[in-house]
């Protein structure tokens, strides 16, 4: 498994990191910065991680989506720093002999990842900004 | 002791890291909360928040050993 | 839509058309040739398609994904010709502004390609050939 | 009339391409079946053989216009 923290998403090196000769299916999940949040125009993001734990947490999900399905590669970056309109901020990838197996467990890592990995995110609107999820 | 801050948490408390006094050092995750909600009244208003010790999710009850690095997690949104 | 017959998959050109400010989440399937199938050893792919009738059919399943799922972005990129162990043969984009968009679109056209457009897979192995799924 | 062949169907043949006689000529998708299945009994065996009118996957009443583009569609297997 390929984990990691970056400044810049690299997809390439993510598909060459899922790539096997036993792998029939491969999936590429990417999420990138929307113009739009709440009903707001957003003008860009700033991501900011606990890096340690935020890795150790990835593993975690990492290893229980391997016990889960038969992968033969998985692979998650996350971006950190200032994040424009457009750019990618995390990928997952998985691959797998069958495609059941890559699309699920696709799903299960970018899921859990917003669930329980210490990343924060600021979205910068036209006049303010907030932590996302940070008050009810 | 030393308490690494992120997010809104540092925004709030307005530094990087927070430092509790030797004579309130809390022994627990607990002790720590119920500090920090008499302290920041603000941290209070988070949807939810979590502490972390030595880089794991900790428990109300986890016990704080001194040399433990403990941090503060708000609401988390990556991805 | 971006639909396409092509000799050689290109990932980069796929992604770039599913860029789009509205998007907060772009997938990516690619189908990858397997040393293995039917518990034999794999040599090469070789893939033949009825052109004009293929792109029609793919263009009729992205309309109903477009339909069901509100995208706003969708490639179909089906290689033809020899593949080797590795290589690319199929890329299924998808991009829309929340992921449960993009992840459903993407295994549907996966998953209709496969069973109505007119593409042929022939399975070269050590000592012998098939063309995949002509036989009962 | 013309047929295109694909995949298995060009190997059982032998050709790239059916000739049907005119004297043969089926006015519709079943008939041709019928024919095909008197001339090459090796395509019964295939697990599925549909036939595509002008690039579209026909059922066996439609006719067959002169003029139309006829193929021959063995089990698909593309991905």
């Amino acid at each position: 498994m390929h984990i990691s923290i970056v400044d810049q998403i690299d997809l390439n090196e993510a598909y060459q990191q899922l790539q096997s000769d036993s792998a029939g299916g491969v999936n590429l999940f990417v999420g990138t910065v929307r113009d739009h949040a709440q009903g707001k125009q957003v003008t860009k993001l700033v991501f900011e991680a606990y890096v340690p734990m935020a890795l150790k947490q990835m593993e975690k999900i990492a290893l229980q989506a391997q016990q889960q399905w038969p992968l033969e590669g998985l692979v998650m970056q996350h971006a950190v720093g200032e994040k424009q309109i457009g750019e990618p901020v995390v990928v997952i990838g998985t691959s797998s002999a069958h495609r059941d197996a890559s699309f699920a467990a696709c799903r299960f890592l970018i899921d859990e990842l917003k669930k329980t990995v210490p990343i924060w995110k600021k979205e910068y609107y036209q006049d303010n900004s907030v932590w996302v999820n940070a008050h009810p | 002791m030393e308490i690494l801050l992120f997010g809104i948490t540092r925004e709030i408390v307005g530094q990087n890291q927070l430092t509790v006094p030797t004579q309130d050092r809390p022994e627990t995750v607990g002790k720590l909360k119920e500090w920090l909600a008499q302290q920041y009244p603000a941290l209070q208003k988070l949807s939810s928040l979590a502490v972390a010790v030595d880089s794991e999710y900790a428990d109300d009850a986890q016990p704080l050993p001194s040399g433990a690095e403990v941090a503060l997690i708000p609401p988390v949104s990556g991805g």
